[in-house]
């Protein structure tokens, strides 16, 4: 049996409805008969068979709309050289093979406007305040209210340092905010604290800076970076780093030193390996930190590879700091401030200079019998400053 | 043209077959294209040459493989007639990849630089300028060989028709002008679209000698296109041949034909090139009735094979869409 | 170096240690660190500076001296009148 | 080294169209008035009594055949340099052009190669008037298919035919009009051939990238030597090939300057200039200082009088002002 289908008659034709049908059920056709007049946009066609054979049925009637490709009537073939059946012609026509969109590259994402009034800021402006760490909304625009790179770098710090390839410091704050918010809520911290007296090393360090010319003196911090990463030796639970579920301890101890921005939050670049370095490298790298935490000009790996973080409260700020860890570590270390403060010593009661150290540890990987062996240790070690070159 | 000197076609019972088996070949795939074409298969434009077969057949046998040839979007007998192989020629209309021009083209661009086939073309004309171009190419290498160029009677109007006539006769080219004269540019008959109907005028004026030729009779063709291309080849420059003729189907598959009559058709089919040559090769026993049977089903199985070669090759992949915009580097014989 | 205008020259110290503060009213008495994020880091660069600038080298327990510019400009005085009374 | 000589544009036109017909007999120079007459500017001058009517070919006006048949030719082994009078004229001629010669390699599925090169003269400025003061570039260089350059120095008319005729696929040239008479510097010695592929700094800068092509280079030079009077340090990039575009040069210069000022003596809508500065906005968009800034012809049809066509098309004082505005001076 052969299905006679509404043939397409033109490139844009979609349909045809039905005139009247010239042959009737039982009526013999040969192959290039008019069997039927169909009306088109264009005008009146007749409609071909194609096969030779006898009419079995008419399955549409006068004045039916019919799409190209349905049936219309079943022919009963008497032909002997069978023509193949025609198979389901494809409906949907597809050009070129489905052609890749992707051949033409969409934009990247349009840069977003800045909230609030409309602020004209040229996209080279715009990318080199954030290189600055400058809020575009704070700059100042031109004569023309236009901000451009000329307004930009009038603000910007002094000397026109080269076009830094640093991470700019309004992204790096707005990600490090994700990153607290997360590790506040998915890490269970336990907190250990005691408190030190560090006369010996403040005297040691005083007289270090006497015998050095200005320009080397050390900072307090220093002998206690030194301290820190000597004792996390014995705590290996506290330097290392918590990923995709499981604790890896970190053969070295970097570092993380908070230090604050300028606009305000808290940014803990590491020091790499600072069991490695001297007294006056670890002074060195820090002023060096420092000046690039300022300057915007931080690298990727210095904000990845940190082990553990110490963060040290300023000298008369407060006494004692209960830390957020940055994850992916699994400890943080608090120093409040150094101060005078009763001890005591054999039964007396003397003044020395005392500071609270707080360890904030991940449960998950430790707990406070940890800190305090790491806190024990950093004491021994401040006793004996000289050890601490 | 006075008979005098008439070259005879020596029609021996081998070659009469052949011009019979490539008509029929012709007539055959292109009711087959108007089937395929309103099942989809085939799109755009469709034009086909059911009815003019004897113009195709009869000049190609005046021409040689070395011979060049340029033809219009009624292109499929020409193609067919030049041996490109159905299978082929199919294919291309299907847009597959092992089409003749690599599924690119479709029904009006068909190409084949193996037999010289310089393709089809879907503006009115625009192969005579460029079938002067090759022939002025050929002239200017010393090379002697004929290009031939058909068109439509609808062409005339074309200022390229007249351009390039001019040409030709200018610099004495060896081009071999075929206008297959069908009564119809589109819907327009020749009385409506020209001033005067008899198109080898236009030729005389441009002192291109020139012959009217009856398009329904394979052998008065093929006789008139042996002439033309031994004056050619003689060094005669262009010659021009104005058939004769009339196609039973529409301009294109969406023709309601509502600028001709039924009975005008009718009256037409009664002098059908294959039917006429063959009720006259039976007559004068070059051919046997059973042979006839056998040659109608060799065709028909070889045009079943190009349609189910088609249905199966595989389309170009939409990766390669830009390649061959230019020629690679390296290629195309740098002087 | 006697009639220096020692508020200036610390103020230029005090700059080149944050450039971003130029331009910024400074209170000659309340401490540094009071009024804009100023940490030992840059109290020491501070006073590194000052000491190439004026050659003079502030002992450690003075430092709490110059926590103000009113009292680092009256420590600098106090140390230029000591060497010219030596 | 010998040392360098100056000629004028139309020398220079002159010596290569010779050197190629000498190199490479399949070459021949098809158009009107280009034999007997010497070429409408001159350019053909003696060709015609040193190599013969065979290769010097006078045709009669019908563009459409005669490019159609310089296709053909090629098509046949030859390598046809078809001179198409002025831009003006190739209309009758697109459809050859665009259906034929741009498309026939594509659309045969590789089969056909078409080695053509087209020369026709473009631009306004001799009050030549609406229908001969076309500057049309832009609509050949939207073609694919098509390679088309735009020698604006001495040096470039006179090194880029016959790279173009080495070029398998058809190329078109275009001179302005305005360029013939100018004298330029040519190296002494050594292969005078160039390549049509990358674009030329002409005058190096940091804070204004200027873009132009053919007759709008020199005006471009002059404008950056005013500007930098003004204390403005220019760069000038000579486009020297319209397709394909050479992005890199650009947007290497402007990730420099941060600006950009296009001029174009096509009209604005649509005109080539509308691509490259839709380029940069793609490529280099974060560079930007201001927005691309474009010199281009008044939307309207080339006026006769002087002062009117001046006004119609790009001039020096324009270009400095698009300078100083991308400079928000």
């Amino acid at each position: 049996m052969i299905e006679f289908r509404m043939p397409s008659l033109g490139a844009d034709m979609e349909a045809g409805t039905l005139l009247e049908w010239l042959k009737k059920p039982g009526d013999a056709v040969k192959r290039g008969d008019i069997i039927a007049v169909v009306e088109t946009q264009k005008a009146a066609m007749e409609l071909e068979i194609f096969a030779d054979g006898v009419i079995d049925r008419l399955l549409v009637k006068p004045g039916a709309r019919v799409p190209v490709g349905d049936v219309m009537a079943i022919i009963r073939s008497s032909d002997t050289a069978s023509v193949p059946a025609v198979k389901e012609p494809i409906r949907s026509t597809e050009p070129f093979g489905g052609l890749d969109a992707s051949t033409v590259a969409p934009p990247s994402a349009l840069p977003s406007s800045s909230a609030g009034q409309e602020l004209r800021i040229t996209p080279a402006a715009r990318r080199r305040a954030l290189e600055l760490a400058l809020e575009p909304a704070s700059l100042l625009p031109g004569p023309d209210g236009i901000i451009g790179l000329q307004e930009v770098e009038a603000a910007g710090p002094g000397a026109m340092p080269t076009r830094a390839k640093g991470i700019a410091n309004a992204e790096m704050r707005a990600a490090i905010a994700g990153a607290m918010a997360r590790s506040n809520s998915e890490i269970p911290h336990y907190y250990v604290s005691s408190t030190i007296d560090v006369s010996r090393t403040m005297t040691w360090l005083a007289a270090e800076n006497a015998k050095r010319s200005i320009a080397d003196r050390l900072l307090y911090t220093v002998p206690m970076i030194r301290a820190v990463a000597r004792a996390l030796t014995k705590a290996p639970e506290l330097n290392g780093r918590f990923i995709d579920g499981h604790f890896q301890p970190s053969t070295v101890v970097n570092l993380g030193i908070a230090i604050a921005l300028r606009g305000g939050g808290l940014i803990a670049p590491a020091i790499i390996d600072v069991n490695r370095l001297s007294l006056d490298e670890i002074m060195q790298r820090l002023r060096d930190l420092v000046a690039r935490v300022r300057g915007g000009r931080l690298r990727g790996s210095e904000m990845t590879e940190g082990t553990t973080t110490l963060t040290m409260l300023g000298e008369d700020t407060a006494d004692w700091i209960m830390p957020i860890i940055y994850p992916p570590q699994t400890a943080i270390i608090g120093f409040g401030r150094v101060a005078d403060r009763p001890w005591i010593t054999e039964g007396r009661i003397i003044s020395a200079k005392t500071v609270t150290v707080t360890v904030a540890g991940d449960h998950r990987v430790s707990d406070g019998r940890a800190a305090a062996t790491f806190l024990n240790r950093l004491d021994q070690i401040l006793q004996e400053p000289d050890t601490l070159c | 043209m006075t008979d005098a000197h008439k070259p005879k076609v020596h029609l021996s019972r081998e070659h009469a077959i052949n011009l019979l088996r490539q008509m029929l070949l012709i007539r055959r795939f292109e009711e087959r294209c108007a089937e395929l074409y309103g099942a989809q298969k085939i799109r755009g434009f469709l034009h086909l040459y059911n009815g003019q077969e004897a113009n195709a057949v009869g000049v190609m046998q005046a021409l040689t493989p070395e011979d060049q040839v340029v033809a219009t979007y009624r292109e499929h007998g020409h193609a067919l007639a030049r041996g490109i192989p159905a299978k082929q020629v199919m294919a291309e209309l299907f847009g597959k990849a092992a089409g003749s021009s690599r599924g690119r083209g479709g029904s009006m661009h068909i190409f084949d630089a193996s037999r010289r086939f310089y393709g089809g073309n879907a503006i009115v004309a625009a192969g005579l300028p460029l079938a002067v171009g090759l022939a002025l190419a050929d002239k200017m290498q010393g090379r002697n060989r004929v290009t031939c160029c058909f068109f439509g009677e609808g062409a005339a109007a074309e200022g390229e028709f007249h351009e390039s006539l001019n040409l030709a006769s200018l610099w004495k080219l060896p081009v071999l002008f075929v206008c297959e004269n069908n009564q119809y540019a589109m819907g327009t008959s020749i009385e409506r679209s020209e001033s005067v109907a008899q198109i080898s005028t236009h030729a005389r004026s441009y002192a291109v000698p020139e012959e009217v030729v009856d398009g329904m009779d394979v052998v008065a063709v093929e006789a008139a296109a042996l002439r033309a291309a031994e004056a050619i080849r003689a060094g005669g420059g262009p010659r021009f041949m104005e058939n004769l003729t009339y196609r039973f189907r529409g301009h294109s598959m969406f023709d309601a034909e509502l600028y001709r009559s039924k009975g005008e058709i009718e009256e037409w089919k009664k002098r059908d090139p294959i039917s006429a040559f063959s009720s006259w090769l039976e007559a004068t026993g070059l051919l046997r009735a059973d042979r006839r049977k056998a040659l109608e089903t060799g065709v028909d199985q070889e045009v079943n094979d190009a349609v189910a070669y088609a249905e199966a090759a595989p389309l170009e992949p939409a990766s390669d869409l830009t390649k061959d915009t230019y020629t690679p580097a390296g290629l195309g014989g740098a002087p | 170096m006697l009639n220096v205008d020692f508020a200036a020259l610390v103020k230029a110290s005090l700059f080149s240690v944050a450039p971003d503060l130029e331009g910024e009213a400074i209170d000659p008495d309340v401490p540094f660190r009071d009024q804009f994020e100023f940490d030992s880091m840059d109290f020491l660069n501070f006073i590194i500076d000052l000491h190439r600038r004026t050659g003079i080298a502030v002992a450690e327990p003075d430092y709490s001296q110059l926590a103000s510019l009113a009292g680092a400009v009256r420590y600098l005085k106090s140390q230029i009148d000591s060497q010219g009374a030596e | 080294m010998k040392s360098g000589r100056r000629i004028t544009y139309r020398e220079a036109v002159r010596e290569a169209l010779r050197e190629a017909l000498v190199k490479d007999e399949r070459v021949f120079l098809m158009g009107e008035d280009v034999g007997r007459y010497g070429g409408a500017y001159a350019c053909s001058r003696g060709l015609l009594e040193e190599f013969g009517e065979d290769r010097i070919r006078d045709t009669p006006l019908s563009e459409s055949a005669f490019v159609g048949a310089g296709i053909g030719a090629a098509l046949g082994g030859m390598r046809p340099i078809v001179e198409i009078m002025t831009v003006n004229f190739s209309l009758l001629a697109l459809d050859q052009i665009v259906n034929t010669a741009a498309t026939l390699r594509h659309m045969s599925g590789g089969q056909f190669s078409v080695p053509l090169v087209i020369r026709m003269a473009t631009g306004a400025g001799r009050q030549l008037a609406a229908q001969h003061s076309h500057s049309l570039e832009c609509w050949y260089a939207h073609v694919p298919g098509l390679k088309v350059v735009s020698p604006a120095t001495v040096q470039d008319a006179r090194g880029m035919l016959w790279t173009a005729l080495c070029d398998p696929d058809p190329v078109v040239i275009f001179e302005h009009a305005n360029l013939y008479n100018d004298e330029g510097e040519l190296p002494g010695d050594g292969d005078p051939a160039v390549d049509i592929s990358r674009s030329a700094i002409r005058r190096a800068g940091n804070d204004v990238t200027l873009v132009g092509y053919g007759g709008s280079v020199k005006k471009a030079l002059t404008a950056a030597e005013r500007a930098a009077s003004d204390g403005i340090s220019c760069e000038v990039i000579d486009l020297r090939v319209l397709r394909p575009l050479d992005d890199a040069t650009i947007i290497t210069s402007i990730a420099k300057t941060h600006r950009a000022v296009i001029v174009d003596e096509g009209w604005r809508s649509g005109s080539l200039s509308a691509e490259i500065s839709a380029r940069i906005q793609e490529q280099s968009f974060f560079e930007l200082d201001a927005p691309v800034t474009r010199v281009c012809s008044a939307e309207v049809p080339i006026p006769y009088p002087k002062h009117l066509e001046d006004a119609a098309t790009p001039q020096v004082e324009g270009i400095v002002a698009a300078v100083r505005t991308v400079m928000r001076k």
